[in-house]
């Protein structure tokens, strides 16, 4: 990875997480409800696939959407008033936290139900194929996700097809309680594909620059039209599946080994100062501009008001 | 006015949205090569290509998700449930997927898909076969739910459907396919979604009913029109949104309604319409809403018990006697 | 009595009903290791084991079908869904591979299976996680439909559930998971599948409740007592079948009724329970029934359009002013 | 195989076929209304399967399930009176063709939903592992089936917790209209359990013998508790889809081939009497013997009555 990308990753991966952090915070004040499923840990993920796609390709993932937002480029600001429920939330205060989506920047969501978003990510890759552009589509599903009847229905139809869907599990080891050993009678989730003859690989999805690559090498075969892919990202998720979760399914120390061992965002700063690209100054200096965007996302999504009443009959179906 | 049967409107109106706009394509179990299972896009693969007209695997979660994702990536997907038994295996993206999403993004991501294909009890084919999902389809907000009885309605029906933004049930019948009736010519024949319909006026007794009950309910207004009861038949056409105001019209002229529908009567269509004529004309009304509906029960093969299962035009007509308190 | 929550009473009824039926076991999202996402099945997986207490992968169709299979070969599952919003994954199964296979095989394969989690609306939790499924699942014949509000119910009714050779679906609400209620003490405290209870004796007006509802009636009961009008709470419980017998005999009473559901209002509980008071008691009827419900429209997650959205105490008493003509 | 048994195959395959020849003219006549699925060609999937099972054992299919009744000893007479609607049936006339049952046999049906026997069947099996039993579970299922998403999710659970399941995949080569290979990305069908470790295999579905000792071998490994097994038929159906299906979607070639170098009947026919167990006059006298035994079942099930109009309400639910 050059400098330069592995500097904007740093900083990119840093927004995602203090995001996180600052939404757990507002959580506590009891400003966001219901579920909220944080995404510390994995930042490199969608990171490093975003980096490698352009535009008009579209993505698609989860209830764990809140980074799929910012590294898609909306503004803090309207993520953070959607976990508030704010009318000036991406979704007017009516989505929440597991329903964020920005099409108008490639981003389709944001869904609720495990699984359900990889047939829409193969019908947004239909669209794209229908439209004979080389635009492609990329849906991430969790581990767990990837035992759902669907995924498989899904991925017989893109092979069919031959659909430019790029399959991404974001293998986090654990869904909700249940590590990945008990969940799937074989844990080599990446091989799922290969009934339909689609190609599978691994990733660490720690390293930044290994999913960019990964992505990078994917995305020009899908644009080629070589019919679709699936890779899985090996990743973590630092705390409990969502807030309400105390995660004692694990240990401590297998969540501290982690954090110490591969995280990203730490082995990204290494490899800035490692390279001469950055110093201890310039890394404090970008870890102050995203607090300070951060706290005022935060700001605003406190302060920004709720939605009308009126709103509430709004967009519940389109005026034709 | 031309002859058609249900079948052939349907598939005129599909063959006409496809012409006029690009972005409409039909998806779906056998709907290509084999013309489809009841034969309702015959031709429309010689005409479009296999890249508009396309067979599915058996997956229909699977499909109608890809087609709600295409419906999100800006096309205009059709998508054809064999029949909507099998849209059971695919009802959480009906649900979740199709009627919810605009409301959820607060209206930035518009879902404009239309699922068909046929509803309720075709001729014994048992239990598993035969449900009708009218009243399931229009508790759900976010959505059209459309059910025609006419070869008119479905034809101009359904190509408002295709161009309609919104996610759409469209409900048909299998028995109905093969009937005939008078269909406006030419290409712009439309029927707004919303509308119920007068099928046939009269002012004694109001009878509200869809689908292929729309036709028991004109049978039987015939026979009572011989003992001089005079029914009017509102054909409800829509059930989401449901066109309450026309059966209050015509339940202020006549002062007693029926309801018929084919399907369980728990929290049917007819418990909706009674409901509603009772909350918003107690005042009007002369005798107690009477319902017919198909026997609370799942549908046997035997052909007798089968008959007895499904309401008929004799059905009706004791439940109008009933209310005209003639019994 | 016992002061029990109704997460404890649900817990109980299947430890229970476990200790005395070799044949019953729990499988679902969670239910063993985590001891229930909501904690409705602590302390099972140590007392039973992980043959009896089993984890499953996030697959509804999958484990439903396979609950389903164990009942056809004689076994007694319970099935938690971790909500029933993602029973919706599963509905081919519920409906036509447990509800219809009885009715289907003349007899000959029962399928006592029990199907239950929470349903509707939790808190904040928006459009896909929040819908009421008691409309849908009642509407079809084949099984039975339990719906309780107080944690004696919960447990009375539940063990009732396990022991009849029936399918079940069994809707628990998230929040009612840790009130507490008064529970008879002991393994044999049953209540009868198919019979309503009077929470609130009353004379002037009979309010229809179900799950979390009955709460917000007794609430507005309190209310209007204070204003003078007697309210009669009927808690339904059982909703298929449906204790309609109940129903008329407060709106015998009363001559007044409100029916309350935190669902859609199309097809709901409410309009099926009006179109049987209509049906069966019109001359008893002083006003039309009222239905009170959840508004028309997915769920919204701002904290004050979810509160718009669910019925409370206040939209009770207003209807029941309404249906008293003391607006 | 033994003589015998090659003799009773014979025997039974023929009356399967027979059976179906009969209700095809039921049929035609409207005696029997809806759909109705022959099993003409593939007589020799449930027949070489059955003999390799014991008591006990439990067996589930879809929709095309005649022979399944028949194979497991139901009488002749009570499936044919089923599928005319009698009260004499099966079902007592309120299943119908496609929902046959005979739990007291081992046969679980008889289910219209493509795929959903799957996991009704994985149910099974669970049943005998909970019950600590050495008693499996066949469950059958088509070509068309296999792309069924609950079919990877049942595969997935009856791996992870090894239970006692053969699936049997009956690949006629079509699902309706549709040929296998524009259904499946890839045909090899019997490979879609190695994502979760189930082994599979194929064998010539035509062919009684193999079908025979291919499920001896799979039945001891699974009864010895070494999970799941799936095993791909690969055999042929002569008739349509269901009665209403002209089969336009293949020529007549390809049938009249199939029926002419690969029928099983004839190959067993042709092998009794190749090894001296039975010549010309004895096949005359088990046709004689068949013809009259489905002769009487239709006869039966022409004369029997409807059911009383009271048993439409009886069976809704179990009377606790
Ligand atoms: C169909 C369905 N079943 C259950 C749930 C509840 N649920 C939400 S997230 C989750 C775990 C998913 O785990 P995984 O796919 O690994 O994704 P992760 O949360 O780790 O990102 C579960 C069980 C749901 N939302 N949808
Ligand atoms: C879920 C579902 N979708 C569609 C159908 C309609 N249908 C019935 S049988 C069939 C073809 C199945 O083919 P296959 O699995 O190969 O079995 P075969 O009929 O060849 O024995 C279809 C599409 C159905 N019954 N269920
Ligand atoms: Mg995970
Ligand atoms: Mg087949």
């Amino acid at each position: 990875m050059e400098p330069e990308t592995l500097h904007r990753a740093f900083r990119d991966m840093l927004l995602l997480r203090r995001f996180e952090e600052k939404a757990s915070q507002l959580y506590g004040m009891g400003l966001i409800g219901g579920f909220c499923h944080l995404y510390i840990g994995q930042e490199a993920v969608v990171t490093g696939i975003q980096y490698a796609l352009g535009p008009g390709d579209s993505v698609i993932t989860g209830y764990r959407c809140h980074a799929h937002m910012l590294i898609a480029g909306v503004p803090p600001k309207e993520v953070m008033a959607e976990l508030t429920g704010r009318a000036a939330g991406s979704s007017k205060g009516k989505g929440g936290s597991m329903h964020l989506f920005a099409p108008e920047r490639g981003f389709y969501g944001g869904h609720g139900i495990v699984g359900a978003q990889v047939p829409l990510g193969v019908g947004l890759g239909f669209a794209h194929k229908y439209r004979a552009s080389d635009r492609i589509s990329v849906t991430y599903f969790g581990d767990g996700a990837a035992n759902q009847g669907q995924v498989f229905e899904a991925f017989n139809m893109a092979a069919l097809w031959q659909l430019p869907v790029l399959f991404v599990i974001e293998n986090n080891q654990y869904a909700m309680g249940t590590a990945v050993e008990r969940s799937a009678a074989v844990s080599e989730l990446y091989e799922r594909g290969a009934a339909f003859g689609i190609p599978g690989g691994r990733v660490d999805g720690m390293d930044v620059a290994a999913v960019y690559h990964a992505t990078q090498e994917a995305v020009a075969g899908l644009r080629a039209g070589n019919g679709p892919l699936l890779l899985e990202m090996m990743t973590y998720r630092y705390r409990g599946h969502s807030m309400s979760d105390p995660a004692k399914y694990r240990s401590r120390d297998e969540v501290s080994k982690v954090r110490k061992e591969r995280d990203a965002i730490e082995q990204a700063r290494q490899a800035l100062i490692d390279c001469g690209h950055a110093d201890e100054d310039a890394i404090k200096e970008i870890d102050r501009e995203i607090k300070a965007i951060v706290n005022e996302a935060a700001d605003f999504a406190q302060s920004a008001p709720e939605p009308a009443p009126v709103s509430l009959d709004a967009d519940i179906v389109v005026s034709a | 006015m031309v002859q058609q049967t249900v079948r052939e409107a349907l598939r005129d109106a599909m063959a006409e949205e496809m012409r006029a706009d690009p972005d409409v394509f039909l998806m779906g179990e056998e709907v290509a090569e084999y013309q489809g299972a009841y034969k309702v896009s015959q031709g429309l693969l010689d005409e479009f290509g296999a890249g508009r007209v396309i067979d599915t695997p058996i997956t229909e979660a699977g499909f109608a998700g890809i087609g709600v994702g295409a419906a999100m990536g800006g096309l205009k997907p059709i998508v054809e449930f064999m029949t909507f038994n099998f849209a059971m295996q695919a009802m959480d993206h009906l649900i979740n997927s199709a009627a919810k999403t605009l409301y959820m993004s607060g209206g930035l991501l518009p879902v404009p898909v239309v699922f068909r294909g046929p509803n309720g009890a075709a001729a014994r084919v048992a239990a598993q076969h035969s449900q009708c999902y009218a009243s399931w389809f229009a508790h759900v907000p976010g959505w059209r739910v459309i059910a025609p009885y006419s070869a008119a309605d479905a034809k101009g029906l359904l190509k408002s459907c295709i161009r309609d933004p919104n996610p759409v049930v469209f409900l048909e019948n299998e028995l109905l396919y093969g009937q005939s009736f008078e269909v406006p010519e030419g290409n712009d024949h439309l029927v707004p979604i919303g509308k119920a319909a007068v099928a046939r006026a009269g002012s004694d007794v109001t009878v509200a009913a869809f689908s292929i009950m729309v036709g028991r309910a004109l049978e039987a207004a015939e026979t009572l029109a011989a003992e001089g009861i005079d029914v009017e038949v509102i054909d409800l056409r829509s059930l989401r949104p449901l066109d309450g105001a026309a059966v209050l019209a015509s339940v202020e002229k006549t002062n007693r309604l029926v309801t018929v529908e084919e399907g369980w009567p728990f929290a049917g269509i007819g418990a909706e319409v009674a409901a509603l004529v009772m909350e918003q004309a107690f005042d009007m009304l002369d005798a107690p809403v009477a319902r017919v509906s198909g026997a609370d029960l799942p549908m046997p093969y035997a052909a007798n018990l089968e008959a007895a299962t499904l309401p008929g035009a004799k059905d009706i007509a004791d439940a109008v006697r009933r209310v005209c308190y003639q019994e």
